[in-house]
């Protein structure tokens, strides 16, 4: 039962090749469950992992195939099962978790997502994530119009203005991947302590000092 | 004093947690009459309050009431808000049919978000992938590949994904794949017995 | 499987409206014609300057912060001297609920009234003292009911996330296989069925 | 995040095993598995591992921490020390859970063993519980917790970064200025912002 490692093609061609030289799916299954945690602790959501997703995906696939090909005699059917479960699971709360993240903030990702497209950046939003986000974000403008109309003069106070944001100052705890030195432990103070940070270190603080942090993979949230 | 409709509106939600109550269409109406009443009024005093071009008392009656319906617009929005929330949650918890006797306590608009949400789901989970990712399943880390269950109600006959028909009779018991189960316990059909 | 996040209000937020509803004392600083009505003790068309009456706390933050105000709020009395005095000597001994449901809110709001700022440090210093009575609740799985009924919303819900987690948790270790479980949502309505069967009965 | 999340997670620790079987490498996903000679151990995850011992097709070869031996000394340096004594593994309480429930024959005086982890779990979880309140009494809004294991972190989970996020939100809600010099000057000023009622002949004032 090998398994087909072109699968791998994507993530090493994807633009930011030299990252990704040469990984196994057990590497790639590394990504997923720092990117699943990472989400599952971030207050916002974070940049889309579809390229580990998608490999992921390809490979629970290619794995069921090759499950139905075993006799039902073969204890190890259910381990080779098993696992494909486990990925399952990690990748449908992976998802889980971004879709409540955007249907709570729909507005304001929304906003962020239209200026990063101004300034060239990559979205956040997967594709499909980004259609489900216009789609819900559309029916709820719908619906509050609806609601409404009663007073045709009230053209302020619609839906889409009244934005709910994720709360940044929110505290997580974190595991250093490599020293930092002079973070400061609250960003919204100018003369805030510095700390440094030793890698492999964990410490609970103020999601907003690590944000960038968290993004660049420097930092795992735990 | 202003405002007591919009909070008798959100004390009732407030109340019910997660057990949504009958949307109150008469509460509503009378909060949006009050809004539209209270925009005519200021329209009016408005206008008289430009008359002899000095700064006219009247100006604080307008501030008064237009933080009055600003208010009123606000417990109006949160209230459909909120429901809305809730009923997302149904969506997930409940699947895309509810309960007759939920049902019954929607606006016609409610059922219409709802059905809409549902579609909107549905098309995204669609998407995934190459074959789509049902993502109401597998919400708990798997244990096993087989699980026992209790039938808690008469639910009749149900195949398994191999064919197999099995009948669900209230109290029998069953040894079944997790996967083909679990949306079932969700429910409240079956009970996962450790 | 909701995000566990901390409360932080924003427009929709029901308890941030309950807790704009909370009343104020205000003087009126001008007089608001046709508003006479508002001061359910005078008959008067017109509220007079002068006035001294309550106020929501919502209709407070929409009049006074211009350069006229219309009303001029004073500080609710629990967050007065006298009340901030016992707070201090301590604070785990006051029960909260009863001096505001939301204590910790409403003193985030009407601190900007009180001109000596000693509102901000008070709030704070009364959370931080009665944390310890929180954690202890939430962890010992004692149900003082008495010690329960003393928080105020913000504590209560600090308290109720903990102690489901805590919950959780000594399932978790007390048991060989977590059971998957019916949806919290179809639970209840199964209870409030039979709930309501027994009604008919 | 669920202690059965975190179980999840503990998972995939590797464990030694005794097969009863013969068998080729398993290709697993995340990684291949044995060949596995009857009698000769090998190594892999502990989903596995309380997979196989469950059908008996394995003994658990328990991890190097997992006697009385170990652990009561493990336990002893938790009582001298006032901080935190640095764990075995970062999943002692996974591996502990799951091995005692599955392999308790394998593991040798597992009673003793399963309560002595009791101890020091305790021990820990009631000085992690007066660290957090003497956190939050000094509204720190930083600390190292570099000897915690995920699942002790996560006892305190939500309550303390939830009453910090509170404590930060409180500290930080706008202060009374000196003077209340707001520059809206008029109710017509928020028309922008808030409910407009198009006064426009008012404008100016």
């Amino acid at each position: 039962m090998d398994l087909d490692d072109t699968n791998l093609e994507d993530l090493n061609d994807s633009n930011d090749s030299e990252d990704y030289v040469h990984i196994t799916p057990a590497e790639v299954l590394e990504l997923m469950e720092e990117t699943w945690v990472n989400e599952k602790f971030a207050p916002e959501i974070l940049p889309n992992k579809t390229e580990v997703v998608d490999i992921i995906l390809e490979q629970i696939k290619s794995m069921e195939v090759n499950i139905k090909n075993l006799s039902n005699d073969d204890f190890t059917k259910n381990i080779y099962q098993l696992e494909v479960d486990k990925l399952r699971f990690m990748v449908t709360s992976y998802l889980r978790t971004r879709l409540e993240k955007i249907e709570s903030y729909v507005v304001h990702i929304l906003k962020e997502e239209e200026k990063r497209v101004e300034k060239g950046e990559s979205k956040y939003l997967s594709e499909q994530e980004y259609k489900f986000a216009q789609d819900y974000s559309r029916s709820m403008d719908r619906y509050f119009n609806k609601i409404m109309n009663f007073c045709p003069n009230l053209t302020s106070d619609t839906w889409s203005s009244k934005v709910i944001e994720p709360n940044n100052n929110s505290f997580v705890f974190m595991k250093s991947k490599k020293t930092i030195e002079g973070l400061p432990i609250d960003i919204t103070n100018a003369d805030s302590d510095l700390v440094d940070i030793k890698s492999g270190s964990r410490v609970i603080i103020c999601y907003s000092s690590i944000e960038e942090l968290v993004k660049n993979g420097d930092v795992n949230l735990i | 004093m202003f405002g007591e409709k919009g909070y008798n509106l959100i004390k009732e939600l407030a109340r019910s947690e997660d057990n949504l109550p009958p949307y109150n269409s008469d509460l509503v109406n009378e909060i949006s009459h009050e809004i539209t009443k209270q925009f005519e009024e200021n329209r009016d005093d408005a206008q008289n309050s430009t008359i002899d071009g000095s700064e006219s008392l009247l100006l604080n009656t307008i501030r008064i009431r237009n933080g009055a319906s600003k208010r009123n617009i606000r417990c109006l929005m949160a209230y459909h808000y909120n429901r809305l929330k809730c009923l997302r949650t149904m969506r997930w918890e409940f699947g895309s049919i509810l309960p007759p006797d939920i049902k019954a306590n929607l606006s016609s608009d409610e059922l219409e978000w709802f059905s809409n949400y549902s579609k909107t789901l549905v098309n995204y989970m669609k998407s995934i992938g190459e074959d789509g990712i049902n993502l109401a399943v597998d919400l708990k880390p798997p244990k096993a590949l087989y699980i026992e269950v209790q039938c808690l109600v008469d639910y009749g006959r149900f195949e398994l994904s191999d064919g197999t028909m099995l009948l669900l009779k209230k109290n029998s018991r069953h040894y079944l794949p997790r996967s083909e189960c679990e949306e079932l316990i969700r429910q409240g059909v079956f009970k996962h017995i450790s | 499987m909701p995000l566990s996040v901390s409360y932080t209000p924003n427009y929709y937020s029901l308890e941030d409206i309950l807790a704009t509803q909370e009343r104020i004392p205000c003087r009126v600083a001008q007089t608001i014609p046709k508003m006479g009505h508002l001061n359910s003790s005078s008959v008067d068309v017109d509220l007079q300057e002068g006035t001294v009456m309550e106020f929501p706390l919502w209709l407070v933050n929409e009049v006074c912060v211009s350069r006229v105000p219309i009303l001029n709020p004073d500080l609710p009395k629990i967050y007065k001297e006298s009340y901030r005095e016992i707070l201090k000597a301590d604070a785990c001994a006051v029960d909260l609920h009863r001096l505001n449901l939301h204590f910790y809110e409403l003193g985030s709001y009407v601190k900007k009234f009180d001109k000596k700022n000693d509102v901000h440090q008070s709030i704070i210093d009364t959370f931080r003292s009665r944390f310890r009575q929180l954690i202890n609740l939430a962890d010992n799985s004692i149900s003082d009911p008495m010690v329960q009924q003393r928080l105020d919303t913000l504590e209560r819900k600090l308290f109720n996330d903990a102690y489901k987690a805590r919950v959780k948790l000594n399932i978790w270790l007390e048991h060989s296989a977590t059971v998957i479980e019916a949806a919290n949502m179809v639970v209840n309505h199964k209870k409030r069925k039979r709930i309501n069967l027994e009604e008919l009965l | 995040m669920d202690p059965d999340e975190l179980e999840f997670l503990g998972e995939k620790s590797k464990i030694m095993i005794i097969p009863t079987f013969n068998k080729e490498n398993i290709h697993l996903i995340s990684g291949d598995l044995g060949p596995f000679r009857a009698s000769l151990p090998s190594q892999v995850p502990l989903w596995v591992a309380t997979l196989l011992k469950k059908q008996k097709r394995c003994k658990i070869i328990p991890p190097d921490w997992m006697n009385v031996e170990y652990l009561e000394a493990l336990k002893e340096q938790e009582k001298q020390t006032s901080g935190f004594t640095r764990m075995p593994s970062d999943h002692y309480m996974v591996e502990a859970k799951l091995l005692l429930d599955c392999a308790p024959d394998d593991i040798p005086n597992a009673d003793e063993v399963k309560v002595i982890i009791k101890d020091i779990w305790d021990m820990r979880m009631s000085k992690i519980r007066s660290s957090v309140t003497k956190l939050v009494k000094n509204s720190d809004f930083y600390a190292a917790v570099d000897n915690l294991t995920i699942m002790e972190i996560n006892s305190v989970r939500p309550i303390l970064p939830h009453a910090l996020d509170n404590l930060f939100r409180m500290k930080h809600i706008e202060q009374p200025k000196p003077s209340q010099n707001s520059n809206v000057s008029s109710f017509l000023m928020s028309k922008r912002a808030s409910t407009s009622f198009q006064l426009s002949n008012n404008e100016d004032y």
